[in-house]
């Protein structure tokens, strides 16, 4: 095992399954010389070269579009969206064409490919570089929509992404690309898809969070044991397929559930979470289930004075389960 | 079934003027320079009336209450048949959109494929039954699976021809729209792209001088969308979409600079819209009958005729028996859709995905059920 | 008063704001001579003329971004967008743009106007001509989004939303158009944005539905009541922002909620409405928070079978408040 | 504030290589066949010198720590005043983007208004420190509130051409963007849509060569974005952004026919990025030293120096007032910046409506708070 950060995870991910399966591409704006602006694809371009590591023009649509059409045509795309904020122009061809196209011709297509998009605040990235995009794309059936928390989760669902036979948009918190690491095997594995992990076990009060909120729920989980509160945490690591199973499973155990994402709140990912929950665990709820997220504005403001306001963070979480375990 | 299986189309027309038989340059047989037999030009023939019967067989179907919707090709045959044929059938690729009944039948499609997706039935190969009539599409056929929102196709044909040249396939990828569509985003980024990457494709306009009811000087700035192409220094060209050996020319030329590595190229047919624009649609509030009147001397169907016939190719023989063909081919169709189950509900969460996901299920009082 | 139907009334509605406000005009593809191809705007470009009443060329972004320019020189654009299903390329537009530009400004710009889309299924209008698209928009801060059920609440609605100094997305169920008819005074009136309405009083169950599925909750509330079920009907009309106190008050009385929209439901806008209701009324529930929606797949399918299974219809809502009643 | 006071940019380049005196046909003074007097020409010197010179500021307190964000103008100053000159301030409008600085000096923002963005204080005109530096906007000025999606801007120019047309204010509206930006579909749709209604609009491109590492030739198709325009029947035109008299003759061109009701035009300035895309950019891994090296001979900054000196109107006396009034500026617009307070997280919910709603507040635990 060696430590790595989140992002040479990812890396690793994308040249592993690169070398593996020569039909892998890599587009998006200055994937190439440059890496990245995160520098995701860092190398990439100067091992596999101009027909594999593709520079795009910035044009978003195009980005998507072609990669459905290069997927028809028997390639793996893995887009890069430069962020996830700039990810709307290419809404009509995810929502219209990639996730319709299976269902839409009756299994006579499909669109294997990945979008890969740096999501999320935290780093002085103000609206349009901040932004928590996933609640447009869970809603939509025909889309998997993934958000790993760990460097080990990144590469092995970025694996199982590149790997499946549907489109998965595959949002990477960018605050987490420098800031975690974590153990990452040397030799090939991979994370299913559509499956959550309780990276806590607890009895009292059950947070549900992905992505950077995952880290922040573990965190305020240990702030509040100090207190004698029994957390459990699930990182729900793949959002749709979501695993009701695993989240059900535990919220009849505690009774109690807390859900936590950095969107906006209102029709934020977490609705939906609390609404499962609310119909499938009634009977076993000893409390009223609550979300912690975004403020209702339309994005983080970019004054460090505004965003620490705007963010979640593990005290404003820890805040929650002290309320959630005094109900 | 109450519908009759007359087929005007086949009909002689009288009204048309006779046409000056065309003679290549050095004086040899229509479509010799084109380096087409009579053969060919006779299959040509037999697909733009067919493709012409069968979009007249749905528009009496649905005044005879059996399908409630038909968006047509009708004006626009020519054109597809002329272009697709310069294309090489289960190699090369084309993205289709609503008109391209033509298109389809000349890619390998059949009168029943077509026929079933009017009448959405489970086997029907476009959709089985899930989408409108005219969103045909055949992964057996490389014909890209339409869906409604205008112009996308474009981008995945672009796929399609990167794909070809990093896999070096050897395909073209073609793309059709009309061109009020050509006015979305897409295709300027999509144009962009190709050309940059002197990918193997070929976007096709089909200009019919409307969209729904806006015309064209309020659609396209500068009314041609031929001259767009310069803007990304691509060769495009206006055709006249009636004229079938003309699209054919235009699109073998396309189709040769796609498989040498020049790159991608926009062919622009001008053509008529002989009906509404679908049958929800009244063409009489937005176009004047004495216009309405005038396209019909634009009808490619018996200006193909006229051409072959005094060429001498379309012999009244051969007519007769295309025509029988014609009236078999559309009449077989018609039952057999007609004779085909609908779809089943329980197949109805089929293939959103790949796999089924039993986790992803509401619970039990979910749908009201 | 008199009896209009759903259409007329919108189509009243535009008129006569046009004649009050010069600086209202209306813009999209086919409003012109055609009037719209489901006739919304028919009549107003021979009353108006060419420079009020825009045939646009193709392109919803276009729609969008000139709407959002021109509200910033002064006039008041009511856009149409031809079905709700063709507005995907405007979405940046809209949630970047419309929704932001006052946040992002300070205060310093905004853009009043109207997007006008027709949305809904049951009406043969397969995958693309059917989609409910309200909850892509009902999570972003900035935009307000309507959906009336009654001709006078369409053109009420409609006028304050034109009205209105912010953007609004006032989506129209097509099905309604010319099956629903319903009393429109003759007179100016408005209906305020942002209040919900009780439309059937009850005691036992509430059923909260928007569109064409307030009508069919009325439908189901008038079927149970023969069983002596007691059901209180809450018509949104507007979706955002919510009248959270209508609907509280509602479930705190009755102690038992149904949830119901036609949109797919994992993530649909009822997922927010469940998840207020669990977090805030959950000491007044007697039974699970349930919802009733469209089946999550990427659309209504055409056959006329299918179309049937996908659609939320009276007989399903009246399942689902028995089986709440009974609980 | 540890940020010490020198002022590269207004310093006399030694290495500049004079340029030879500019005159008119008539040989008369330098701008008179423009119209610009003398006065006009030292102004816009100023304004090219002062943007040159803010930014300059803005990336020394970069490093210095005090501001955590840069993105750059340099190499733009010339094409922006020389366009935004043959505007009328207070009466057109521009949508402007992250490089506008001199468009937005020129068009009445102050120094002031810029630096405030830099810092993100209340006070902040641009956004009350709610946007990233670069994103500047000021109704009082009517420059178009800057977002950070590219291109989206243009329509918004389009559309207030269009309310300017329909109100018939004489306004002309005009927007710019870099040429990678150019790509986005909104363009497209954009200038399709002005160019049919012959709006008063004006589509500015400033082409650097490079859309922060892609390089032209694999962000444009054929390499030049002038050559669109001919696609929309609409004139376009290549200038040479570092060319300041250059750039105010296209534009006055321009602003002339749109005023006129002929329509938009579209201005292609080349210039260059002399600085990297913005302080988180690494720009030596994609550009070689050489050609860094080579683009400083296009600064327009020493270009315009040197034309006004040669000609005459920039005296040694003229340029030490200037340099001393931008000095001055920078100083007070830092020292100001610096002083002024952050925004409180308590008006953080304003202004995403006109009013308040309470009604949508979260439950008091919804926040964590
Ligand atoms: C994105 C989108 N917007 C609107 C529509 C509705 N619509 C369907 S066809 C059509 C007109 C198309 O005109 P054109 O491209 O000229 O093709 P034609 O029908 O004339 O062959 C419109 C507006 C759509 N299908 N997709
Ligand atoms: C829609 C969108 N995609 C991506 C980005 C990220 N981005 C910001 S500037 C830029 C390059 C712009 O290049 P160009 O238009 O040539 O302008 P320049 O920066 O060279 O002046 C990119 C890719 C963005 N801001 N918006
Ligand atoms: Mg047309
Ligand atoms: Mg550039």
């Amino acid at each position: 095992m060696a430590l790595k950060t989140f992002i040479e995870a990812v890396r690793e991910g994308l040249r592993e399954e690169m070398v593996r399966d020569e039909s892998v591409i890599v587009l998006g704006e200055d994937v190439g010389k440059k890496g990245g602006v995160f520098l995701a694809t860092d190398g990439l371009w100067t091992e596999f070269g101009d027909d594999r590591v593709i520079d795009t023009p910035l044009s978003e649509s195009q980005i998507v579009g072609t990669s459905i059409g290069a997927a028809i045509g028997g390639l793996r795309p893995v887009a890069e969206i430069q962020f996830a904020d700039f990810i709307h122009p290419a809404f009509n061809q995810l929502v219209s064409e990639a996730a319709r196209l299976r269902y839409r011709s009756n299994n006579g297509y499909s669109a294997p490919m990945v979008v890969r998009a740096p999501y999320g605040g935290g780093v002085h990235g103000a609206l349009y570089h901040s932004q928590s995009v996933e609640a447009f794309y869970t809603h939509v059936p025909g889309l998997k929509v993934v958000v790993p928390s760990t460097p080990y989760d990144a590469k092995g669902l970025l694996r199982s992404s590149i790997r499946d036979d549907d489109p998965v948009l595959f949002f990477e918190h960018k605050k987490m690309y420098r800031s975690v690491r974590g153990d990452v095997p040397e030799g090939e594995y991979t994370v299913p898809l559509g499956k959550a992990q309780v990276t806590h076990p607890g009895t009292q009060v059950t947070v549900i969070a992905y992505g950077l909120m995952a880290h922040y729920a573990l965190e305020a989980a240990d702030r509040v044991a100090e207190e004698n509160i029994s957390v459990e945490v699930v990182d729900l690591r793949t959002l749709r397929p979501l695993d009701k199973e695993t989240v059900l499973d535990s919220v009849r155990k505690t009774g109690k559930c807390l859900i936590v994402y950095e969107d906006n709140r209102f029709g934020g990912y977490g609705a939906e979470v609390a609404a499962i929950i609310a119909e499938e665990a009634f009977d076993y709820l000893d409390g009223p289930v609550t979300r912690i997220a975004g403020p209702d504005v339309p994005g983080v403001p970019y004054n460090h004075v505004l965003e620490e306001w705007f963010m979640v963070n593990p005290e404003k979480i820890a805040d929650g389960i002290r309320k959630l375990a005094a109900y | 079934m109450a519908v009759t299986h007359t087929d005007p189309a086949t009909k002689p027309s009288k009204a048309q003027p006779k046409a000056t038989p065309k003679k290549s340059a050095a004086g040899s047989a229509l479509g010799a320079d084109l380096g087409l037999s009579s053969d060919d030009l006779l299959e040509m023939y037999r697909l733009v009336a067919l493709s012409r019967a069968v979009d007249e067989r749905m528009w009496v179907l649905n005044r005879a209450g059996r399908i409630p919707f038909v968006i047509s090709g009708q004006g626009h045959e020519g054109a597809q048949v002329g272009i697709t044929w310069a294309l090489e059938k289960g190699k090369d690729w084309i993205a289709p959109f609503y008109r391209s009944i033509a298109t389809c039948l000349t890619f390998g499609m059949s009168p029943r494929d077509i026929m079933t997706a009017q009448y959405a039935t489970a086997s029907d190969p476009s959709s089985g039954g899930r989408q409108m009539p005219g969103h045909y599409g055949s992964h057996e056929h490389n014909l890209v699976s339409v869906s409604s929102p205008v112009a996308t196709q474009l981008l995945h044909a672009v796929g399609l021809a990167l794909a070809a040249k990093i896999r070096k396939t050897g395909q073209v990828a073609l793309t059709v729209m009309g061109e009020g569509s050509s006015n979305q985003g897409d295709v300027h980024e999509g144009l962009n792209f190709a050309a940059i990457h002197k990918l193997p494709f070929i976007f096709v306009v089909e200009n019919n001088g409307y969209a729904i009811s806006v015309p064209l000087a309020r659609q396209v700035a500068g009314s041609s969308v031929a001259h767009r192409a310069a803007g990304y220094d691509i060769p495009g060209v206006t055709v006249d979409g009636t004229d079938v050996l003309a699209c054919y020319a235009a699109a073998r030329d396309a189709v040769g600079r796609a498989r040498a590595g020049d790159g991608p190229s926009l062919i622009e047919a001008k053509v008529t819209r002989l009906t509404a624009h679908s049958s929800d649609d009244q063409q009489t509030k937005y176009r004047s009958e004495e216009e309405l009147a005038a396209e019909k001397a634009n009808d490619p169907v018996p200006k193909f005729r006229a051409q072959l016939a005094d060429a001498g190719i379309l012999t009244d023989e051969a007519e007769e028996r295309i025509k029988a063909s014609i009236v078999a081919d559309v009449d077989d169709a018609t039952d057999y859709a007609e004779s085909q189950p609908d779809p089943q509900p329980s197949t109805a969460m089929k293939w959103v995905f790949a796999e089924d996901w039993p986790s992803e299920a509401p619970p039990p009082w979910g749908l009201g059920e």
